[in-house]
């Protein structure tokens, strides 16, 4: 199993830091990962994004080519990251805020509307935990016990929106089934 | 009498890329409009320095020279001596005048060079993610002050208004906020005076602006105008610190 | 006396200073959504509007253009 | 020893930034002293050890410019600490006068240049166009520093024991060149050394400090005299070249059989070996030489392996700096390829392939100078 | 009882190569005896910078360190941080100090590292053959002054002490000359003061002492002396700026 | 233009120090700005434009440190004034971030290193140990500096004006590499070109100034977008390229029927030419090549010589620099030899005789690979 | 009271500082030239001297010890 | 023709300008000629030389191996320069300040008290200008009309001294008659 994914959105909606997650959760397995985050000069309203690799055998290049999965959680996003999937690849985008639609035809989709969901659960700020639940519905390169017992590692100290963030993971698995 | 509140022509179009509640998109839109009022836009040249305003040189409407981190103020030397005529006016954050750049402060201010010299104190590296300025207050958490700035490991924060006056080179210093509005309008007087006084050759004129970073901080934008208020003000006392001319 | 008062929504970047700095308490947030994620700032009552510029001052995003002839 | 201020035990696996593997490694292998100045892309480093530092009882300061931070480690390894500063191509330029001093003091410290695009303010990607600057000296005067180059966030974390160790061994300041890449990227690594010590690293007998009871120490790059500043270089000349017989690090992959060898560090490399299982799976034979020192440099092995294949390609994230290297290593006796991607952008590993296969074809090539491959 | 003036143990036996009547010799003499007096000399560091003092090392009896230009505070700082039972001193130029190190003396002293800094002040860059220092004197001549400094071209001079006097840090700075008996006297004073307050870990302080410099004034010892007195000390005016302390 | 300005006839000879001579020499190439901060031994650049340039009604500026003096460079030279700043060692050092930052947005101007003994302090004497800084680039980033390396009072007069029009015609900062003997040795000299008339000096189409009727501009090395730096990266490259190709400059003497060829430059070729000489007189054939351009090297010729005389030996004031560039050119085709002085100590003409003769009888030598003749 | 003072002839400059700060007016240039070509000073009258010790104060060469014991 | 000259003394003795002054006089005769000044670090008390080719073909090292002629004006001087001489080569020596003998014999020596002779024609700063004069006389390498009237040129604006600097000359000369 390999799986290469390209997560990316603004500045402030928590990307990167739900690549790591899924690198930690991958790390929990004893699988092999790597997690290399991009930012622009902004600090907000900018874009940023990471690319996550998860693999049972050793990683050369922590660079991704063609993705196997990108999630886009903006429009610039999408725009950006939609040409560099795979053929058969799959799309998960961010439809609360995302307008206008995919245009390859040679890919999956899944429209997830993450803002939407995030603040169902009590916090706007949850929509990238949304998406990520979604993710490893649709594709089980790790099992949502990893995922979910990584958060206080990889969010410690923010106790209160464990909760949140579990219910947000729950939520955007839901939307798979 | 018609009044108009609009985007300066000292400005470009271009949609400035700073943080909510960011300080220096107001003090960029107040020396747009100085360009504007003195109509010297065809002769100035705005140094971009190294910091969260190092791409001003695609906001302001007039020739930029972006420079290395902390040496606006040389480059603006060499500038306006072998051209005298031009306006120049180095724009500078807490980290890039206050750090590395204090010797290039004192020395062009000693020197008396005939420039502007706009300093941005917000008390923290914004560009950089918000490590610790020469300006973080006391007790001030930063992304290298985890714990608070502790002055007897970290030091004290530096009054640069107050260290310049010291100084005969300077013919004006002040130091302002634009943490509300009427201390925008004082800001605006200050920083037009400041370009004012260059256009007349009186020399070196240095104006700090005290300035929220939301980010920086990790406060929302209100939240840090009162903090700028509450805080900063205290310390670096808002007012003129040296003024030798009489323009009004 | 003409006072014209516009918010560009899509430069709105929602700091409140605005809101804040009215003297008429004149703006409020917008339920929209614009293309950078923010509920941008609107007029409540533009007849209400005295033209006194103070959004403006404070506006880090030059959203905010008013007119006042008078 | 505190115990508590062990953080990971030895070979426990933990998921860290290249920059955060490289800040704990440090403090691990003995750093107690950190000034730095903040810059992208390194400032997990300072930011890591701004706490980590407190923990362990070092210091920590962040100082008011790389000129005041190369210079306090100046003072804090005259007085034996194990020294560090880090920053990226400009700051480590703004640095150069101080490492020339401290390499002619022959005082031990490390430094770290995770590297960004340049020249001047450049952007802060990932690039690897600071290798002259590392390898011959950016400073003045006749000196050299032992040039690490890790390839991850292991290594990262990792060389710092080794590189401490090499340079107090030599007395001569060590240098981490990464790039952004290896500094933001995450992955797993372990610790494969234990937490040193400090206390039982044995004192020096240079450092200042209590001259009661013995002759007064001077540290000092003064040398009026030229009979004596000509042997002090001589000196330093003599202990370069023991240091290049003793410690020349590579690693060594897939050459066994392969036509072409490719010469990369760091990310160069790691994407290079990408390149390599792509090429093997399609039985093209190519291997990889990367260098782990980057001075010295491996050239024994180099010019070996130019003999053996016949063609050496370089592939760096510049416009070409240790193909030169390469070039010297290989003497005439090889055909020598460059392939580079300077300005942030990374090579992908189908790249660098189309590249070597490329190489592979060409004929009728003057032995020993450079080719570059890409189309400009 | 016994009074002795001679040669303290603090300096070696080491002939200085000083010019005649060199101010520096003065200076290093008192440091000498305020090591003595103190019974520091064991765990005593003297920074050595690049100036006309740059081999100090050879003349004080204690361990030393010889550093870049201007960088002395930079290194005492990181000394004194590795070792605080030190007792550091960095001894420094104009040059040295207020010009290419203008960072690291602000920086350091803001930190308030409990270190001393004996700052020799001449108006002269004497080592490298008498070019304009930051404080040399409106009018003066010098290698890079050929006409006298103009200050509008050149700029004024700086006051070390009044500048550093707008800082936190420090807490003790005092002004002195040594260009005649009872100034000496006083200069012995404020760095017995600043030394003790070191061994205190009470914190930053700086004497700065006005000296002659007759090689690269071009004059006499004698007519530099009264230089001080008449053309220096009216600008510097002496005496103490900070004083943060009780101590005796 | 005001006649009185011109302070000697072209072609009146006069004595002068090499620095000083380099400072007149820039003033008449049209040099109107300088900034640079003093350091022995080249302070008598600054101390003769102090008068100088005001005569000519041009900027004089004592900067407060290199740092600055770089920086002020970098705005006078935006503005398309002939600028000028000299150094030595540790200030060549600090000017580093800003030379890399110039030559990043490509803006032309003039420096002087004028070379003492390192690393650190070292003294003040002649030495030639800053090649590599001045020829790989003491800086971060991919670029080059154009370096002439005068070998005379002569030299340093007249090479400003061939620095400016150079450095203008590519848009690239311009060295000049001497050192402490060219710089403080006096000898008779004249100007081989006119005084320049900065009036004519047509303006650049990028400075920045009056932006009346035209669309704003903009000096800046930042550029956050890969692509975009990766295309500057390679327009530099481009230009080097064309650098290399077009301005390459060497003196050859006595290669015609030689045994060995010394390639040294500056005052190691002088010696060396007082050994060929010498040698001359007792039947010993000895060719000098010396580079007149450190970069772009002239790598072309010393390979051809070194494949007709089969035997090269480059002299430095190092412990070995340039040599390398030497063991590049020769690839692997002749036999590579190597004497150094560093530390300020200047060889004699009899000892580099010497040293030749040994390198003429040595046998059985691998060629291409560095043979140090100094006993050590 | 004893007062003992010696002037070490080869370290003097012959800066007159210690000429000038004599309060008794007791020291002056001998006709000797020293190794290093100066003329060092020397003391006039050496029972005048008080032990003051402002000649060792002002001395930049350590040249003048005074031994005062009173 | 070619002499190859070193002059050493303490620094404040002249000894570079009386080799500037040398040159000079050897252009004005278009000789070829180089001056290559030596400091030590202090400004005063240490030691300075410069050394000094005059010849009628090209010079290409000015570094002197073995000089023609040594002027020595101090006694350190005279230690670090006396070996340095060729065989048969002159020594010019201060025998105001120079209390030991010059030591080796293969060579001709030239004792000129020019202190002493410099005080008695006005000014003991005139000490380089006595040996100056010493040297022409003995060795011609350049005229005393070239040497003198290139006096106003090197010592610009010290008209005042001309005269003495003059019979300095002039009386160094006698020494050798
Ligand atoms: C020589 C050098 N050192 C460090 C940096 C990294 N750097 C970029 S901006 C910055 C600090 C910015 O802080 P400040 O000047 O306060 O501006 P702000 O972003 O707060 O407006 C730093 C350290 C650099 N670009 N160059
Ligand atoms: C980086 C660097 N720049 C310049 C110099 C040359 N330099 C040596 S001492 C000195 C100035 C000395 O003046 P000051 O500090 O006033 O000391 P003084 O000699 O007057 O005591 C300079 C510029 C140097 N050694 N290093
Ligand atoms: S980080 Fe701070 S200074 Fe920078 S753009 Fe954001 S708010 Fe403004
Ligand atoms: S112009 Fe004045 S009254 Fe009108 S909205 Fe703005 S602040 Fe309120
Ligand atoms: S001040 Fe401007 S950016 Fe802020 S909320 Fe109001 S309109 Fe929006
Ligand atoms: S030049 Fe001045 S400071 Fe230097 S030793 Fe001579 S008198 Fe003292
Ligand atoms: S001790 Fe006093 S009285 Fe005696 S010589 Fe010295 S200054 Fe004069
Ligand atoms: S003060 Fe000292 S050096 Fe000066 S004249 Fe007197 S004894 Fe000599
Ligand atoms: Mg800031
Ligand atoms: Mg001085």
């Amino acid at each position: 199993m390999k799986q290469e994914i390209i997560l990316a959105g603004f500045g402030g909606q928590g990307v990167i830091k739900a690549g790591v997650l899924l690198a930690y959760a991958a790390m929990k397995e004893n699988k092999r990962c790597t997690h290399f985050p991009s930012y622009g000069a902004e600090m907000r309203g900018g874009t940023a994004n990471c690319s996550v690799i998860i693999s049972d055998s050793l990683i050369s290049s922590p660079v991704i080519g063609e993705a196997d999965t990108v999630i886009a959680m903006n429009e610039p996003s999408l725009i950006k990251f939609e040409p560099r999937l795979k053929k058969g690849g799959l799309l998960i985008y961010n439809s609360s805020i995302i307008a206008s639609k995919p245009k390859r035809s040679d890919i999956e989709l899944l429209a997830v509307p993450a803002n939407e969901i995030a603040e169902s659960v009590g916090s706007a700020k949850s929509a990238n935990m949304v998406v990520v639940g979604a993710y490893i519905a649709k594709i089980k390169a790790v099992s949502p016990e990893s995922v979910k017992s990584s958060i206080p590692i990889v969010f410690p100290g923010k106790e209160a929106f464990l909760t949140i963030n579990i219910n947000a993971i729950d939520k955007g698995m839901a939307v798979v089934k | 009498m018609k009044r108009e509140y609009k985007r300066p022509e000292g400005l470009s179009k271009t949609i400035m890329r700073y943080c909510p509640g960011c300080g220096h998109s107001i003090v960029h839109r107040i020396i747009g409009e100085t360009i504007d009022e003195l109509g010297i836009r065809e002769k100035t040249i705005a140094i971009a320095p190294v910091g969260c305003s190092v791409f001003l040189y695609e906001y302001f409407n007039c020739d930029s020279v972006q420079v290395a981190h902390g040496r606006a103020p040389a480059v603006a030397t060499g500038i306006k001596r072998v051209n005298p005529e031009l306006i120049v006016f180095s724009y500078q954050g807490d980290g890039d005048l206050a750090a590395i750049g204090t010797a290039e402060l004192i020395h062009s201010a000693t020197r008396g060079e005939n420039f502007t010299v706009i300093f941005i104190n917000n008390a923290i590296y914004g560009m950089t993610g918000g490590q610790q300025a020469p300006t973080t207050m006391p007790g001030q958490k930063t992304t290298t002050n985890p714990f608070g700035r502790d002055p007897k490991l970290a030091g004290y924060p530096i009054r640069v208004c107050e260290m310049l006056a010291t100084l005969d080179g300077p013919v004006y210093l002040e130091r302002t906020a634009v943490n509300k509005a009427v201390n925008v309008l004082k800001t605006k007087k200050a920083i037009k005076k400041a370009f004012q006084l260059q256009v007349e050759k009186k020399g070196y004129s240095l104006i700090e602006v005290l300035a929220p970073c939301p980010t920086g901080w990790g406060i929302s934008p209100l939240k840090a105008c009162e903090y700028v208020d509450k805080v900063m003000i205290p310390y670096y006392p808002l007012g003129v610190y040296k003024d030798l001319t009489q323009v009004k | 006396m003409k006072i014209e008062i516009t918010i560009d929504e899509s430069l709105c970047k929602a700091c409140a200073y605005c809101i804040e700095a009215c003297p008429k308490k004149n703006l409020e947030f917008s339920s929209n959504i614009n293309k950078s994620g923010y509920h941008p700032v609107r007029v409540i009552d533009k007849s209400k509007c005295t033209g006194c510029g103070m959004c403006y001052q404070v506006c880090p995003e030059i959203a905010i253009t008013v007119e006042n002839e008078s | 020893m505190n115990p508590d201020i062990i953080k990971y035990k030895t070979g426990e696996k933990i998921l860290l930034k290249g920059n955060e593997a490289f800040a704990e490694g440090t403090v691990r292998a003995g750093c107690r002293f950190f000034s730095g100045y903040p810059i992208t892309p390194q400032n997990e480093i300072p930011e890591y050890l701004s706490w980590r530092l407190f923990e362990v009882g070092g210091t920590f300061i962040q100082a008011e410019s790389e000129v005041s931070a190369i210079n306090m480690i100046y003072g804090a390894a005259a007085c034996g600490a194990r020294a560090l500063t880090s920053s990226s191509g400009p700051g480590i330029s703004l640095k150069q006068e101080g490492i020339s001093y401290i390499a002619a003091a022959e005082l031990p410290f490390l430094y770290a240049n995770v590297m960004r695009g340049g020249p001047g303010l450049g952007n802060i990607a990932p690039c690897q166009s600071d290798y002259f600057q590392a390898t011959r000296g950016g400073g003045h005067g006749d000196y050299r520093i032992i040039v690490l180059a890790p390839d991850s966030a292991y290594e990262m974390g990792n060389f710092p024991k080794l590189a401490y160790d090499t340079a107090e061994k030599y007395r001569n300041p060590c240098m981490i060149l990464a790039d952004g890449l290896i500094g933001q990227m995450m992955e797993p690594l372990e610790f494969n050394f234990d937490f040193v010590d400090v206390e039982k690293i044995p004192t020096k007998d240079y450092v200042v400090g209590n001259c009661k009871g013995r002759e007064m120490r001077v540290i000092n790059t003064l040398h009026m005299s030229t009979d004596i500043l000509e042997k002090h270089n001589w000196d330093l000349y003599r202990k370069y070249e023991k240091i290049k017989s003793e410690f020349t690090l590579f690693e060594e992959k897939y050459t066994d059989d392969a036509d072409i060898v490719i010469v990369a560090y760091g990310t160069a490399a790691r994407i290079s070996m990408a390149a390599i299982m792509k090429g093997r799976e399609q039985g093209i034979k190519i291997g990889l030489l990367r260098p782990i020192t980057l001075w010295p440099f491996p050239e024994k092995i180099i010019s070996q392996l130019a003999q053996k294949t016949g063609k050496v390609l370089a592939v760096e994230m510049n416009t070409g700096q240790l193909v030169e290297d390469v070039q010297m290593a290989v003497n005439g006796k090889a055909e020598v390829y460059f392939y580079g991607r300077p300005g942030g952008n990374i090579p992908t590993g189908d790249e660098i392939l189309g590249v070597a296969k490329e190489a592979l074809k060409m004929k009728n090539v003057e032995p020993g100078r450079i080719n570059v491959l890409n189309k400009i």
